[in-house]
């Protein structure tokens, strides 16, 4: 294992003359972590502390007949036994909160399950062991449903209906389309110009965050009528935000402490734990935890999500890419959580780092009956990037190119357009390149050697193509959506012209923000308009759309 | 038997923060009449370094050495609004939040120091180690924690500072997916060696080099510890993990550390990190956020060090000995693609 | 139902606890029993707990040694007598699990755990059991009906040692380094005479519901010299008659296709 | 429930406690007696964060019924530092940035100090095996592997200097 830090490339946009910043200073929290003094949500003690344990569905696709808790409300330790009647406002989407997606998700279902493992109902005890044995005696009486699992399943005509509120099984785009479009020039007419196509088609599988810290809440009555919450979030005011709303509880009546987490990789975003640990209070008057074991994280927490893509590039027969399609499919399990959200983020980054006059995406977030997916490390982009560069290799090996310099020759440079409509800025894929081959002793040629990406990026490279077909596919009725950030007073970006290169820093720099869409040079069709600086809007949060089912 | 060695390579960006609803974080700073700032938060410190980091800019922004700045998150109570600890936006949001923060601060801190020393605030600057002087005149000068001690006790000032990070509104459009994705960009490239086993599929993983391109290495023994500890993640990605083995196909999931696999101590690899730092315009110091972006090249680098190794295209991951083995099968054999470098 | 601990001093008084019940558990080290409690398992209520020193020595009885059933993995591990055990038992867990996981329960171990018991199934171990109904029997006997046995205390094995300790190999195959559970593990006993191989015993794990032996290759290398042909001839005929199971770490295919090869490595003394 | 008595030595200091039956040793040490180092992680024994030393040796707390504990003794993470003088591990795991989330640190720390009491010297082999047990989604382990290397070499065995 070795570290270096190459201060010759890009020393004349820095100032490492920095009292603090730049050094390696021992972490705040080093000597709390060695002695195990570290204060995670578990390590609050409360006299008379509850235990929450669900019941789960065993079944991937089920109808709720009936709930029978009355043999387990007579179990020793059973204080209260919760379902879905107890929630006050029973439905969800985490993305609400910015005002994205529709509410789908119960907290305690009582009508259907689409999931294994989803929660029906919830036992709160004296002992954990008196809740699991009081969940082993609730009886469930389930109507089998047919369960679809494959994505591409799950979008045929016919198939079972995962999640009632998006009854084709997709999430729904701006009220629009049943997917997330991208559409930069004209791909079918790149393929045509191509020597050569080639085709991919990547999977994923789903995959844990597995912190060695499970999932977990403890709520406790506080004083003045409020409740105080220890919670593993990694999100304190999406948890306290999403509480308020289930519970329909002023959020200032919740008071939310956390802070330090036993890892998180994204596996601790969804608020699931919070509103049931503050139910669990707000019925009993006694703190509750609520806590995943670790079966439970594994197989009911909800992982990165599995994605399927396909890849088709239309490629010159000297390396140059001058089309690619991408058709994906996200697997966001029964409901929508986040996965609608990594969608966006994913059309963001595509076609990769690299500058391709024509690209083209559809990609669907597919509700399928497994556990819903939601953020992890590298969220919306781990999986496309594996697709992508793994085709990468495809391509080099059948256009006889070497991998790096393939890389190189279609590199992103500061300058050039990218597919999401705004230049390249404070690029560096070509030096990074060029010394993770020097490190490994990979050699280069001369001209991929010498390329940088601060040259030869710009010109036509920087304009936006001259034609982008564009179609209507997946139009789907029956939704709305209204554009917040278009009405929105917002933050009016600064009048000033976006900051250049922050060269020779000697005082730390302020926040700026970037200036959206930068004026072509010939703007092949007329772009939509620029964000108008009028109406206010008062949204706790801002918006990018919102979306109402009609 | 044969064992087969194999280098695959992977470059990649990564997009820091969320596009979604503007993306804000707060900070508040305030000082104690002694000198010392707190900085609250209601950010999540989940392994990363988020009170580490902060605590930096922090101490750097304020001019204040990093001991006399603690950083309180998360309570909801105390600690401004902040997104959460996701998208690989701490260290960028949060950290312009902090130092809106503490420019706030440090310029009441200036005014207190001035009207104690009778100068122009404007002339004054700070050593980072506790003293702040006139410009160009050391002896004229008064500790940070007497002009914090006078502002609060003589003045009746505040020394605090409220800061905010907020990108502006983007739509997304429906038709051409336009956007604004996020601010700044970080890069990687990487290269994997692996040896395959040609008659069971199993790999090892050799040995890694690598270069990451984050913005300013606001603290290098940070960077450090999301490199090596992302590139041990991508490769588990890569080659071990998955809740559902057979996805689609929903049986078989694995329900403790035993059955969800991860690479083991014994498992890892030298890995050869190279840094570079271009730093992003609007990054806290030109920092960007190395911390998820770290495992992403290793997953694509692996299957394509398989394929050079033997021959196998693995499309679906995690990379098992029997999808690898299968490929062989499928080809009539091992087909290594020839030494590289 | 909360669960209750008895604990007795005699193997006698415990052993009859146990069959007294059909909801109790013997407790061995804990790493099945306590995992089992702590998941809220409602198959049992009881737990049985043995102080008994005795349960948990090592002694030599003429050509065998006599492994209390509440002997560590730890303990094997240190235990001179049992050096031939010595490097099946260090690849079971990390060291905590060694030093609490028992040789009683691992007769109980399924899936990808069981390592110990495919060493003593090869070895040809017998199995002592306690209580009124206090008898020995073959490991494979044992293991046939296993589920039956439940509810009878193991009180120890008995394993011959090997003459040659050249003739016991074992191999763990595992997806995780160094300690993952078992994707297979192989156990041989190849005791030569004249050059050739006479009454081998191979036995697998986590090819089944429980630690098996390959019959088939046993048949083809007895009698035969250990040398390239004889064992290509007992690899090919690996999995003859098992159906290797499917589960989290590898397929059935899987374990089909790379047992031989790990079986020839096995027999040939090469391990990667 | 009947409730049990045990009395034990918790890092040097005798406890006396009443246990549920079934109870593990993780909740009677982090509720019974309030000692919050060992982490629960999985309840399986398969992640080592609750790993404690019983008698001198690492053994799972999770998975240890409480009661079989009457008259021994245990360490844990609480019991490592000699008031505010770290133990060459701790200072090792500082020094090495060895721990991000800090979870797993404390079940780290108690497999180490096993090994470093056993092994002054161990090979880098050494404490792959000490640590196998233990399980950090963090590091990528070679932090780990060096600073428990560094401790080792700073003389970790010699407990209290």
């Amino acid at each position: 294992m070795s570290i270096e830090f190459r201060k010759e490339y890009f020393a004349d946009e820095r100032d490492d003359n920095l009292n603090e910043v730049g050094k390696p200073t021992q972490r705040q929290d080093a000597l709390g972590h060695v002695t195990g003094r570290s204060p995670y949500f578990d390590d609050h003690l409360f006299d008379g502390l509850l235990h929450i344990r669900c019941v789960r569905s065993p079944h991937h696709h089920a109808r709720i007949r009936r709930i029978d808790t009355s043999e387990a409300e007579r179990m020793p330790g059973v204080v209260r036994i919760i379902t879905g009647k107890d929630v006050p406002h029973n439905l969800n989407t985490l993305l609400s909160l910015l005002d994205f997606g529709l509410d789908d998700e119960p907290l305690l279902s009582d009508k259907k399950v689409a999931y294994k493992g989803e929660p029906v109902a919830a036992v709160v005890a004296e002992t954990e062991r008196a809740a699991r044995d009081a969940v082993a005696k609730v009886r469930v009486d389930w109507e089998e449903l047919p369960a679809v699992f494959d994505v591409e399943d799950a979008v045929k005509p016919g198939a079972p209906v995962v999640n009632e509120v998006y009854p084709k099984n997709l999430f729904v785009y701006h009220g629009r389309y049943d997917h997330q479009k991208l559409r930069y020039g004209d791909v079918e007419a790149g393929f045509r110009q191509a020597d050569r196509i080639i085709e991919g088609r990547y999977q994923m599988s789903p995959i844990e965050q597995a912190p060695t810290e499970t999932c977990g809440a403890i709520a406790a009555p506080e004083t003045n009528d409020r409740y105080v919450v220890y919670t593993s979030t990694q999100a304190l005011f999406f948890s306290l935000d999403t509480t308020s709303k289930l519970l329909k509880t002023p959020s200032n009546r919740l008071h939310f402490i956390g802070g330090t987490v036993g890892g998180g990789f994204g596996g601790k975003v969804d608020s699931l734990h919070e509103p049931m640990a503050v139910l669990g209070t707000m019925l009993t008057g006694r703190p509750c935890k609520y806590i995943f074991d670790r079966e439970e994280e594994m197989q009911v927490g909800a992982p990165r999500g599995a994605e399927r893509w396909y890849l088709k590039d239309g490629v010159m027969n000297d390396g140059r890419i001058v089309a690619r399609k991408f058709v994906g499919y996200f697997d966001s399990g029964a409901y929508t959580r986040l996965s609608s959200y990594a969608i966006i983020k994913g059309v963001g980054h595509l076609p990769g780092p690299y500058t391709i006059p024509n690209v083209y995406a559809d990609v669907y977030c597919v509700f399928t009956n497994r556990t819903p997916a939601t953020a992890m490390r590298g969220f919306g982009i781990t999986g496309v990037d594996f697709a992508i560069e793994a085709h990468m290799d495809k391509v080099a090996h059948e256009v006889g190119l070497d991998p790096i310099e393939l890389r190189i020759l279609n590199a992103y440079r500061d300058g050039d357009m990218k597919a999401h409509r705004r230049l390249a800025k404070n690029t560096a894929l070509i030096e990074c390149c060029q010394v993770a081959a020097e490190k490994a002793k990979w050699p280069l040629s001369q001209a991929a050697s010498q390329a940088s990406s601060l040259r030869d990026g710009g010109g036509e490279r920087g304009r936006l193509p001259a034609h982008t077909a564009t179609d209507q596919n997946g139009l789907v009725s029956g939704f709305t959506a209204q554009s917040y950030a278009k009405k929105s007073r917002a933050t009016q970006p600064s009048a000033t012209p976006p900051p250049q290169m922050a060269r020779h820093e000697s005082a730390p720099v302020t926040p700026r923000v970037e200036q959206p869409r930068p004026q072509p040079v010939q703007p092949a069709s007329a772009p939509p308009p620029p964000p108008a600086a009028t109406e206010q809007r008062h949204t706790r949060f801002s918006s990018i759309s919102g979306l109402r089912r009609r | 038997m044969a064992i087969h060695r194999g280098r695959g390579f992977a470059s990649i960006n990564y997009p820091i923060g969320m596009n979604l609803g503007g993306d804000p974080s707060q900070a508040l700073v305030h000082s104690n009449p002694g000198g010392k700032f707190m900085v609250a938060l209601s950010s999540i410190d989940l392994g990363q370094g988020m009170k580490s980091v902060t605590r930096q800019i922090a101490a750097e922004t304020l001019g204040v050495p990093v001991e006399d700045v603690y950083v309180d998150t998360a309570d909801s109570d105390t600690g401004p609004h902040c997104m959460g600890s996701f998208a690989s936006r701490g260290t960028h949001r949060v950290g312009n939040a902090v130092i809106q923060a503490a420019q706030e601060a440090r310029s009441v801190m200036l005014e207190a120091a001035a009207e104690e020393l009778e100068v122009d605030p404007a002339d004054l600057v700070t050593d980072g180690k506790g003293n702040i002087h006139v410009k160009g005149a050391p002896s004229k000068s008064i500790t940070t924690a007497e002009a914090c001690g006078a502002a609060q006790f003589k003045q009746g000032r505040t020394v605090s500072g409220r800061g905010i990070f907020l990108i502006p509104l983007s739509e997304v459009d429906a038709d051409t997916g336009e956007m604004t994705p996020v601010s700044c960009f970080a890069h990687a490239a990487l290269i994997v060696d692996v040896d395959v086993d040609d008659e069971t599929g199993e790999i090892d993983v050799i040995q890694m080099n690598s270069a990451y391109e984050l913005g300013r290495a606001l603290n290098p023994r940070l960077v450090e510890q999301q490199l090596v500890g992302g590139a041990w993640m991508g490769m588990s990605h890569a080659a071990w993990e998955t809740t559902e083995p057979y996805y689609p196909e929903r049986s078989h999931g694995p329900l403790d550390f035993n059955t969800y696999l991860m690479p083991g101590p014994g498992d890892i690899a030298p890995h050869n990190i190279a840094i570079l730092e271009r730093p992003a315009p609007d990054g806290p110091f030109g920092g960007k956020g190395p911390g998820e972006m770290c495992a992403n090249p290793v997953l694509p680098a692996m299957v394509n060090a398989v394929f050079n190794a033997v021959g196998v295209r693995i499309d679906e991951l995690p990379i098992t000995p029997e999808k690898v083995l299968r490929g062989i099968r499928a080809n009539g054999g091992a087909q290594p693609q020839g030494r590289r470098g | 139902m909360p669960v209750k601990v008895e604990t007795y001093d005699r193997v006698e008084e415990a052993a009859r606890a146990l069959s007294a019940s059909r909801s109790a558990r013997f407790l061995g080290g804990g790493t099945l029993v306590m995992r089992a409690v702590n998941a809220g398992d409602q198959s049992f209520d009881t737990i049985i707990r043995l102080r008994d020193p005795d349960f948990r020595t090592i002694r030599m009885q003429g050509d065998g040694l006599v492994i209390g059933a509440g002997v560590t993995m730890a303990a094997l591990v240190a235990n001179r007598d049992a050096v031939f055990l010595a490097p099946v038992a260090r690849v079971i867990g990390g060291p905590a699990i060694r030093n609490m996981a028992t040789v009683g329960g691992n007769l109980f171990a399924s899936g990808n755990y069981g390592d110990l018991a495919v060493a003593l199934l090869a070895l040809g171990a017998t199995v002592q059991l306690a209580g009124s109904g206090s008898r020995s029997m073959p490991i494979d006997e044992f293991l046939r009906d296993r589920d039956r046995h439940a509810t009878s205390l193991v009180q120890s094995v008995t394993v011959p040692r090997p003459r040659d300790p050249a003739t016991f190999r074992f191999t763990k195959v595992s997806r995780v380094k160094p300690k993952g559970v078992s994707l297979m593990s192989i156990a041989a006993l190849l005791p030569q005479s004249g050059g050739r191989v006479q009454g081998a015993r191979v036995a697998y794990g986590a090819m089944g519901p429980m630690p098996l032996r390959a019959i088939a290759v046993e048949r083809a290398l007895e009698g035969q010299a250990l040398d390239a042909a004889a064992i290509d001839r007992a690899a090919a005929l690996a999995v003859e008659g098992i159906a290797p199971p499917t589960d989290a770490l590898a397929s059935s295919w899987y374990r089909a296709e790379v047992a031989g090869v790990h079986l020839k490595r096995l027999l040939a003394g090469e391990r990667r | 429930m009947a409730k049990k008595p045990v009395q034990f030595r918790l890092n040097g200091s005798e406890k006396a406690v009443f246990v549920d039956e079934g109870q593990n040793l993780l909740d009677v040490l982090r509720r019974g007696v309030g000692d919050l180092t060992p982490k629960y992680g999985c309840g399986q024994g398969t992640c080592g964060t609750c790993t404690v030393l019983i008698d001198g040796e690492p053994h799972l707390s999770c998975l240890t019924l409480a009661e079989t504990i009457d008259g021994r003794q245990v360490s844990t993470t609480a019991g490592l530092a000699r008031g505010s003088e770290l133990h060459p591990l701790q200072a090792a795991f500082m020094d090495g940035f060895a721990a991000q989330c800090g979870y797993c640190t404390p079940g780290m720390l108690m497999a180490a100090s096993a090994l470093l009491e056993r092994n002054p010297d161990p090979s880098r082999e050494d404490i792959v095996e000490a640590i196998s047990g233990n399980i950090c989604r963090c590091t990528g382990y070679e932090p780990i592997i060096n600073a428990i290397l560094a401790a080792a070499k700073a003389g970790g065995a010699r407990r209290y200097g």
